[in-house]
């Protein structure tokens, strides 16, 4: 069950190239009383150092990065944090991506075309202990 | 001017200007993926936390910013599958295969038709030029089978040796009056495949059996 | 096969393949216009409405609704940008003198270009076919201003004639070391506007005086 409260929320960072992106997902996110974004990086490298100083409940990364991918920071950030959680948010294909994303230790695989509120529940429940996928695709693997 | 010489000029040319196409293509779809996309992504974000700003709240604003959601939401949904159709960015990563297994859901889905993906040995293309060039073939084959063939189903058929690789797109739909004939009728997609499969050295074949049906066969020696 | 055969051969593949590339362009070009484009420029008028909303009410969710409207009109900017590049689609009705105004603001505002166009006479042209093909042979040219002349200035220059059509896009760049050799360097422009020129039955002509410099001509008898 969700342990999570306005006293104690969850901690969540953001990685993602895209300024624009990082600015919609943190207010959205801020808002929730039991989710806080407590950082945010642009890069893999940064990704990891944020993870590592400020050890967040989950982390969202991005598939596509500048440099080192979001696929090779998921498996550095599970070898750096074996509790951590992490949902990978992409704009690429999940008939294509989400398998291997699930293998590299990441609990889900959120495609960027999703609309928020399912963004929220992907959230929720990966914070939850659960895995979470597309319908679609739950039903593929 | 030899009629080499003209030929090699025919065949310069419909490489150089396919690729122009093709690249548009790509620039176009790249673009739409990383930017547009991204910042319609966001967008769609700070609008629903606007919304729900305003609806705890309870100010009558919310309903304005409920709409202005609905549609960013569609907004992206819509450039992604128009970036998709310009240019399968997942082709360099997941290659061929995974791209063809694909193509044969998304016509499931949207054509209900009976669509097939089969792989006969490991396919290991790493020239993108041509994992693009056979892709776009297969695409053009299917869309036509959707718009013309009236079929219930379809076969996508890679097949995979060392030195050969064989391409078929099989549907039971009402078949080819005359492959001639269908060149002439003024549509592009047939001269396209033409083109593309002559790009990359790979030979282009259509037959209709009598028993119905078309096929398509593009075979590559490698 | 004989030479000449192969002539039209080439000839042919040339004119239907850059009509395929067109037609590409045209295809994704409206359907960024009238899709993605009218869709976000319902949105930014909404975002504005509600922004003007909140404001007049002086509620702090003003600043939310502020930021949502500037990068909407940013995505209408990017889609308006990307579908124009890819085509004209006010060619057809505000016609080549326009479009080439146009044109010529743009360089001006996006390149920092001193870009003047100039029209003597009046532009009849009411074949679409011909006006797409010289509007890209000069978007092409300009293009290559920008890209590769280093110029301070450049004049497009359209002059009307009851029997002659003449284009001129004129820079006071560096000059074409050798235009035989500028068409040998592995780019596509140049070759791409012979073909345009071609088709339509113009000529083309690329010259750099000694004073620097380059100067494209397209000529049309009409
Ligand atoms: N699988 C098929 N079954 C039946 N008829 C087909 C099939 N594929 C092609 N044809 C016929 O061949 C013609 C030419 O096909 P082609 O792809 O060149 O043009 P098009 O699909 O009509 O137009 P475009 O591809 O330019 O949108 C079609 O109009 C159709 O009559
Ligand atoms: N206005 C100009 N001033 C100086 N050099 C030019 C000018 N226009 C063309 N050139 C030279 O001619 C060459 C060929 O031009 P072309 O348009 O064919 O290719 P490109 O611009 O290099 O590539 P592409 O058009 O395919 O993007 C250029 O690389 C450049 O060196
Ligand atoms: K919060
Ligand atoms: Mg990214
Ligand atoms: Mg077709
Ligand atoms: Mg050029």
């Amino acid at each position: 069950m969700l342990s999570y409260n306005a006293e104690n929320p969850a901690r969540i960072l953001i990685v993602d190239d895209h300024p624009i992106v990082r600015q919609g997902v943190a207010m959205l996110i801020n808002q929730e009383p039991d989710l806080r974004v407590c950082c945010e990086a642009s890069n893999a490298e940064e990704g990891r150092a944020m993870s590592l100083e400020c050890k967040p409940h989950l982390a969202i990364v991005d598939l596509s990065l500048a440099g080192l991918s979001g696929l090779e920071l998921i498996k550095q950030l599970r070898a750096d944090a074996p509790d951590l959680l992490i949902l990978m948010m992409s704009m690429h294909d999940e008939n294509v991506y989400a398998e291997r994303v699930l293998q590299a230790g990441a609990q889900g695989y959120l495609m960027k075309q999703e609309t928020p509120s399912t963004m929220l529940q992907a959230i929720r429940q990966v914070l939850n202990g659960e895995i979470y996928l597309s319908p679609s695709m739950h039903h593929t693997i | 001017e030899s009629a080499e010489a003209a030929l090699a000029r025919a065949a310069l040319a419909e490489r150089r200007i396919t690729d122009i196409s093709e690249e548009t293509q790509r620039r176009i779809g790249q673009e739409l993926h990383d930017n547009l996309g991204q910042l319609l992504t966001g967008v769609a974000c700070l609008s629903q936390s606007l919304y729900q700003q305003l609806k705890k709240r309870d100010l009558p604003e919310q309903e304005v910013a409920a709409l202005i959601t609905r549609h960013i939401n569609q907004g992206v949904a819509d450039t992604r599958l128009l970036a998709q159709g310009l240019y399968p960015v997942e082709l360099q990563t997941a290659g061929l295969a995974a791209m063809l297994e694909r193509l044969a859901d998304s016509v499931r889905n949207v054509h209900q038709l009976d669509c097939e993906f089969e792989q006969v040995g490991e396919c290991a293309i790493d020239d993108d030029h041509m994992a693009i060039n056979l892709f776009r073939i297969v695409q053009e084959a299917i869309s036509n089978v959707t718009k013309h063939s009236g079929a219930t189903q379809v076969q996508i058929r890679l097949e995979w040796s060392e030195t050969l690789s064989r391409l078929e797109i099989v549907d039971n739909g009402r078949g080819l009056v005359n492959s001639e004939e269908a060149t002439k009728k003024g549509g592009l997609g047939m001269h396209t495949m033409k083109y593309r499969a002559d790009i990359i050295g790979a030979t282009l074949a259509f037959a209709s059996p009598p028993g119905g049906g078309t096929r398509v066969v593009i075979s590559l020696v490698l």
